[in-house]
């Protein structure tokens, strides 16, 4: 991109109409005809001609741009960071998280709180696991390191309730027991990227 | 028809008022132009009149509105459109559309171009009030506002500067412009007693009614009404020896010297007495002063006419010549040819007077013709134009001026007026002469001008176009002698020439030729091949006496003026302020005086004057409340 | 003409017609905001209050309960009696107009109806000979609403509101006169009836044909009037927050409303009787419902306007109004009257 | 009964709001008062029959020149409580009493001259605005023009005294010009 | 029955009102609105005798009188910026400047 490109990369290549803007008229007679000329073009009868077909198009050919919100939702996009997500194994039904601390070491704005502790198996469990949302800014470090695809950023973004705990804790942002055969292996942000396979073979760093 | 005469009166007075509203602001060509158009439109208007008045043989008679009812003076806003008064607008209304467009031209580089317009529309009005009213009084308004007119229009150059009278014979424009004012006031006194010697007689100023009460009037009122009017036409028509005014005159612009001082305005004398021809036809005396006051003019301008230096002023004396003409036919009863001269006069001198505007123009305003010469080359349309005029000036077969000139001269020899005869043709002689010898030192021999740096060129040509119809009627005019008599009769009495006469027109008019051609040929002579001046002539008493206009002005300067501020000053000092401002000066010193004892009320603060108003308020109503009672 | 046939107009019609029209035009004004709200919601592809009730019908119910249960505030400088009256002037000259404007079709009551049997209810509360001029005045004295309001407040926009106010109202009014005097010349009467009788002939009667220029210029002058929106600037939020509404709020800013949307009606009124043929019979149609069609579209036309075009500036408002409409509206009458003539 | 009722309850209110307007040291409320007066005086000209000089009343006194007395008001700061210092106030009710006494005697009094002749009886049959445009614009024809005139050379007055220089914008000005325009004052 | 008495007293006794204020007033702008009061008094007592007679000439003079009024405002609120932007008050105590 050039100099001149870059300047101009607001500005749309093609769909961008200049305005014919003829310079302010000076005299009383010039602003009169500018009046007049406005007048008879007809450009006044253009715009209450484009506002009559939008309403016609909304009405009549279905192109309403409203989403009645809480009832429909608009489909977002798999890459959006909103709360997160903790992904059981699909096997077992166990949690995938493995304690290994890494989400907590990389978070930049120290909102992950994690307590592990090894269970009877001398197998890492998670005994306290909490986001502060109050201080994540969503930049999705956590689900990008975790090697387990534990946590990952989900789609529920309306992070409305009568306290912050509510969904904060480890438990909430699990996928309940019962509703595992819904899970999903999540293609968003931090998912397996789709030539995983192939560059693990090739060099263990990659991956 | 009732509709054209209101658009021939009136368009030149929206054209006036139009350029009146840019009268302030710099010059805009749309309003010359639309004042000519105006002004055109009252030409067709009146050649519409024209055709109509000589289809139907009957004038138009119109009555705008009551006018002055005061008593038992009642006086219409009347307009009488009849053979007369039309062939006079249609002369007015078409000199002055040329004059108008030609003003586009010739006033270009003026500032105060859109004035101009609205004076010269605003003159024409006045004309044409003078010419069409029904009565008197019209005539008279009409009259005032042409004089008006030509005041504003003689003094429009009026920021130059006085200078001594050896340098310019009128000092400034505005002493002219002056000078023809008082000049005309002095004439309109008499025309005023005229008019009303007339209504203390008659009690009407309605020309039907004033000139069918004629015959019952004792012979004594009319003599004095009519020498009373004469004055009032001398004025105006700058007849000796109230002339002087007209040739101070051409300081205005050329424009106006054609239209006002040629071809209308000075006419508006000749044409009082055609109007008033009943009452001149019943005063012979007077008509016989008349002609022999008009031959005298003609011959004593056309010789101070002979040796001036000044191009306008050449056509300036030349004018009070043709004047003279026809003060002399009208003074004898041929009140047909004066209006015939009339108007074949008005298009050549017109033309003439137009063309040595363009010389103006080309010549940077100089107009001694000493220094001219040889202007041919530069400007040959101009050349031709005026080489036509001066011929019809002069009399010449085929043009304008042989028919209608001729006709007076025959009209002299007819009624047996053998001197006024003699005058006119030996007059017929010099008027060709000078008119030569202005147009060869103009246009013909050495190129003088060269001297002095000057680098003439030819008018506009939309100018020269708008001269067109001027120059054809100068040529053709001549040819509708018969119509214009068959037309005019109908209202003026008929003048035929006697039998004798008749026999011995070819010999008169041959006689007439004869002088007329001579005085061309000796002006080829002396002036043809160039400017030769010479100093023992010119030292001659005779040239001295012509050059200094018989020191006319020179002795009203001293015998009239002088002595007048002289009685003005002493009833300054003793009448004025001895006793009027004394008489002022005590009232006044009681008011003071009054006023000193009361100046306490003036507190100067307003709530206090509120107060006393409403203690007046309640006083006046205290005494409303007991007037009644008090029955 | 019909006015011979017509029962008689008693003081118990008069006022029963009075309650209808400030029961009706009052119900109006709160339904004129849901109109509103919807028409400029699908003119930008939107849905407007859709949650209250059917279709969000309830939505004015709503606004009504929240206005009139929100708190007076009465700012501390302000002029409280001037303060409190300005809105109640705003709404009651509104209605007062209202009263010389033929609003709904006449009838009689039925008699079954107890106490009121049988009384005819006019079309016009008061059909005084200068209808016309009555509305207009009416309506010009309706700018002490928003003048007062302004000046009482103590707040800068408030002031600035007002003196748009003054300036607008003032102007438009000589629009508004001079525009309708073009067809009042035609018709030879001020009263609206005259209006509606001289053109029962069918659309080709309709006044709007021979004075076109005219209806345009009332149309404008009307917007500027009610304060629509190419020209509200009393209230023009980008610049002076809302004019002299800033400092209202509940009840009396409800107030402002109504009266705003009244003076909707008002003109829409006026436009349908003396432009395009009145409450006549139109076909089959009968008359009130032609009326209410062509109130309706007026009113339509306004929310049109307002969802399609932008302000103008103060400036350019008076510039139209003084240098462009009035000598278009003078030359109008002056052409009207030539022709008349001839 | 309704006439005297309208009649009585508007000049009580008119007496009232004009004491008001007299009175009142805001002028606020003696604009408010004032401008209310006037409205319900055109409701008695409505009962008089004049409709319409009531409807003038209402469009040029209500809605013109009271209008642009408050536009004036404006420029004059409103809210001010108006300080003034009365010093014969006295005097001034007395003269203004005395002259409401004076009044109301004269007029309480039979009025004399049953003979009046109307010279100009409204037109039989026609409306109100009619008859006055019949009489105004025939006898009164002259005053009519004249009281034109005079509006006109108000109006031009008005503008040339409150006027300022308005042809001058700096947002049409290059900025040199505007600078110009700083450096000149 | 209201008749033309009534009107007059009416009108009486509002010019009287409006005498009072223009007495009484200081402030430029008061002292306008009180002569409004008296002109509008004065209207009332035309248009009362105009239908008490049946002429309309009253009528007439109340027209005038309202062109007037129009006319005054125009220009006496000019006047008033002009002064008020001179001398920075409307007080009618402080406008002695013609005092001699």
């Amino acid at each position: 991109m050039n100099l001149e490109q870059l300047s101009n990369r607001n500005i749309g290549q093609q769909t961008y109409k200049m305005v014919d803007l003829k310079p302010t008229p000076s005299t009383g007679v010039k602003k009169f005809t500018q009046v007049v000329e406005r007048t008879f073009k007809g450009e006044l009868f253009v715009g209450l001609y484009v506002t009559f077909r939008e309403m016609i198009n909304a009405l009549f050919k279905g192109e309403m741009h409203t989403f009645k919100y809480p009832l429909e939702k608009m489909p977002i996009s798999p890459r959006y960071r909103a709360i997160h997500d903790m992904l059981r194994l699909l096997e077992s039904g166990h949690y995938r998280c493995i304690g290994c601390g890494l989400c907590e070491k990389i978070c930049i704005s120290n909102c992950i709180k994690m307590e592990t502790r090894y269970d009877e198996n001398q197998r890492k469990e998670v005994s306290e696991y909490t986001i502060n949302f109050g201080r994540c800014i969503f930049c999705g470090y956590c689900a990008e390191v975790c090697p387990e695809l534990a946590i990952v950023h989900g789609g529920r973004y309306e992070n409305a309730s009568e306290q912050r705990a509510s969904f904060s804790l480890f438990e909430d942002m699990l996928t309940p027991i019962d509703a595992l055969k819904q899970q999903k292996e999540f293609d968003g942000f931090g998912a397996i990227s789709p030539n995983a396979d192939e560059n693990i073979k090739k060099t263990p760093l990659a991956y | 028809m009732e509709k054209f005469v209101y658009i021939a009166l009136f368009a030149p007075l929206v054209s006036s008022l139009f350029a009146g509203l840019f009268g302030m602001t710099p010059k805009k060509m749309f309003v010359g132009v639309i004042a000519s158009l105006l002004l055109a439109s009252s030409f067709v208007a009146s050649a519409i009149l024209a055709y109509h008045v000589n289809l139907t043989g009957s004038g138009i008679h119109v009555t705008l509105m009551d006018w002055i009812g005061a008593g038992d003076l009642k006086i219409p806003f009347g307009f009488i459109v009849d053979q007369v008064s039309v062939s006079m607008m249609v002369v007015v209304t078409l000199v002055s559309t040329v004059v108008h467009i030609y003003s586009i031209g010739y006033m270009d580089h003026d500032k105060s171009f859109n004035r101009f317009f609205s004076y010269l529309s605003a003159f024409v009005f006045s004309m044409l009030v003078l010419v069409m009213s029904d009565n008197f009084a019209g005539l008279f308004i009409g009259w005032e506002g042409v004089g008006v007119c030509s005041w504003l229009l003689i003094g429009f150059w009026y920021h130059k500067p006085d200078v001594s009278p050896e340098i310019n014979p009128s000092i400034s424009p505005s002493w002219a412009a002056n000078e023809a004012f008082i000049v005309n006031r002095i004439a309109d006194l008499g025309m005023l007693i005229g008019i009303f010697i007339l209504y203390w007689n008659v009690g009407s100023l309605q020309y039907d009614v004033v000139f069918a009460e004629l015959p019952n009037l004792a012979n004594g009122v009319l003599v004095a009404a009519a020498i009373a009017l004469f004055i009032g036409a001398m004025g105006k028509s700058a007849q000796f020896p109230l002339h002087t005014w007209l040739t101070d005159a051409m300081e205005g612009p050329t424009p106006v010297s054609a239209l006002i001082h040629a071809a209308t305005m000075v006419t508006a004398g000749v044409f009082l007495v055609i109007r008033a021809h009943p009452l001149f036809m019943m005063t012979p005396e007077v008509s016989y002063f008349i002609a022999s006051l008009g031959t005298f003019v003609a011959i004593f301008a056309a010789s101070m006419a002979l040796v001036n230096r000044d191009l306008k002023r050449i056509i300036a004396y030349s004018t009070l010549s043709q004047l003279g003409y026809m003060f002399a036919a009208a003074g004898l009863g041929a009140y047909w040819i004066a209006l015939f001269h009339l108007a074949a006069h008005a298009f050549f001198k017109a033309l003439l007077f137009l063309g040595a505007g363009n010389v103006m123009h080309a010549m940077h305003d100089e107009l001694d013709i000493f220094k001219m010469g040889g202007l041919k080359k530069a400007m040959r349309w101009t050349y031709i134009y005026m080489g036509v005029a001066s011929l019809a000036l002069a009399g010449i077969p085929p043009l304008a001026g042989f028919f209608s000139k001729d006709a007076i001269i025959e009209t002299a020899f007819n009624e047996g007026t053998f001197i006024l005869w003699a005058i006119l043709v030996v007059t017929a002689g010099m008027t060709a002469f000078y008119s030569f010898r202005q147009v060869f030192l103009t246009f013909e021999g050495d190129e003088r001008y060269k001297e002095f740096g000057i680098h003439p060129h030819e008018m506009y040509k939309f100018v020269l176009i708008a001269l067109a119809p001027l120059g054809i009627l100068a040529v053709i005019a001549g040819f509708f002698q018969k119509t214009f008599q068959g037309f005019v009769t109908d209202l003026l009495p008929n003048y035929e020439m006697s039998e004798h006469t008749h026999h011995l027109a070819m010999i008169l008019g041959a006689v007439v030729l004869v002088f007329a051609v001579g005085g061309i040929a000796l002006a080829w002579i002396k002036y043809g091949k160039g400017l030769k001046r010479n100093e023992k002539v010119e030292n001659g008493f005779f040239y001295k006496l012509l050059k200094n206009q018989y020191y006319i002005p020179q002795f009203y300067a001293e015998f009239i003026s002088k002595p007048y501020a002289m009685i003005s000053e002493i009833f300054w000092k003793s009448v004025d302020m001895k006793i009027v401002d004394a008489t002022v000066d005590a009232i006044a010193k009681t008011i003071h005086t009054t006023g000193d004892s009361t100046r306490k009320m003036q507190t100067g603060n307003l709530s206090n004057y509120l107060n006393w108003m409403g203690v007046g308020v309640v006083i006046l109503l205290i005494a409303a409340a007991i007037t009644p009672m008090l029955g | 003409m019909e006015a011979a046939v017509l029962p008689e107009v008693t003081s118990i019609g008069v006022a029963i017609k009075a309650i209808i029209i400030l029961a009706v035009i009052a119900a109006i004004a709160g339904f004129g905001t849901y109109i509103e709200r919807k028409v400029l919601a699908f003119m930008q592809r939107r849905l407007g209050p859709t949650h209250v009730g059917p279709y969000g019908l309830l939505q004015l119910v709503a606004d009504g309960i929240k206005l009139f249960t929100k708190e007076d505030i009465i700012p501390q400088h302000a002029n409280r009696l001037i303060f409190m009256i300005a809105p109640v002037i705003m709404a009651a000259t509104a209605f007062i107009a209202l009263s010389a404007v033929p609003v709904f079709p006449d009838f009689t009551i039925p008699e079954w109806i107890p106490l009121l049997g049988g009384v005819f209810v006019p079309s016009i509360a008061a059909d005084i000979n200068v209808g016309l001029l009555f509305v207009l005045g009416m309506m010009a004295t309706g700018l002490y609403g928003p003048l007062l309001a302004g000046m009482a407040q103590s707040n800068k926009w408030g002031i600035i509101g007002s003196a748009r106010t003054a300036i607008q109202f003032l102007s438009y009014e000589v629009v508004t006169g001079l525009s309708v005097l073009a067809p009042i010349m035609l018709v030879g009467s001020l009263s609206l009836a005259d209006f509606n009788a001289h053109q029962a002939g069918g659309i080709a009667s309709w006044l709007v044909w021979q004075q076109p220029v005219a209806f345009v210029l009332f149309l404008i002058a009307g917007f500027a009037e009610t304060n629509r929106t190419p020209f509200d600037l009393l209230e023009h939020e980008s610049e002076i927050i809302s004019g002299y509404v800033t400092e209202y709020s509940g009840l009396r800013w409800g107030l402002f409303f109504i009266g705003e949307y009244a003076n909707m009606v008002t003109i829409s009124i006026l436009a349908s009787v003396i432009f395009i043929g009145g409450y006549n019979d139109w076909g089959f149609l009968p008359a009130w419902l032609v009326m209410i069609m062509k109130v309706a579209f007026f009113f339509f036309f306004m929310l049109w306007a307002r969802a399609s075009w932008p302000h103008v500036r103060p400036d350019q408002l008076m510039w139209v109004c003084w240098k462009v409409l009035m000598p278009i509206a003078v030359i109008n009458v002056l052409i009207t009257g030539l022709v008349m003539m001839v | 009964m309704y006439e005297q009722i309208a009649f009585y309850l508007f000049s009580v209110l008119t007496v009232g709001l004009f004491l008001v307007t007299v009175l009142s040291s805001n002028i606020l409320y003696a604009m408010t008062s004032l401008a209310a007066g006037m409205v319900l005086i055109s409701g008695l000209f409505f009962l008089l029959g004049a409709d319409f000089l009531g409807v003038v009343q209402l469009i040029v006194y209500v809605g013109a020149v009271m209008a642009l007395y408050a536009f004036a008001m404006m420029f004059f700061d409103a809210s001010k409580e108006i300080k003034e210092k009365n010093t014969s106030s006295s005097l001034v009710f007395l003269l203004g009493g005395l002259m409401a006494v004076l009044l109301v005697l004269m007029f309480a009094a039979p009025i004399l001259g049953e003979n009046i002749q109307a010279s100009y009886p409204p037109e039989v049959g026609a409306t109100n605005p009619q008859a006055v445009g019949l009489v105004l614009f025939t006898k009164y024809l002259i005053p009519f023009e004249v009281a034109a005139v005079m509006l006109l050379v108000a109006m031009i007055a008005g503008i040339v005294l409150a006027g300022k220089k308005m042809d001058e914008s700096l947002t049409t000005m290059d900025d040199e010009e505007v600078t110009l325009q700083k450096d000149k004052k | 029955m209201i008749g033309l008495n009534h009107y007059l007293i009416l009108s009486g006794l509002l010019f009287s009102i409006g005498l009072v204020g223009v007495l009484r007033r200081k402030n430029l702008l008061m002292l306008f609105f009180a002569t409004e009061v008296m002109l509008n008094a004065a209207n009332i007592a035309f248009a009362a005798a105009s239908h008490f007679y049946g002429d309309l000439t009253g009528q007439m003079f109340a027209f005038f009188i309202v062109a007037v009024a129009a006319s005054e405002v125009a220009v006496g609120l000019g006047l008033l910026i002009v002064l008020y932007k001179k001398q920075g008050t409307l007080d009618l105590d402080d406008l002695a400047t013609m005092k001699g």
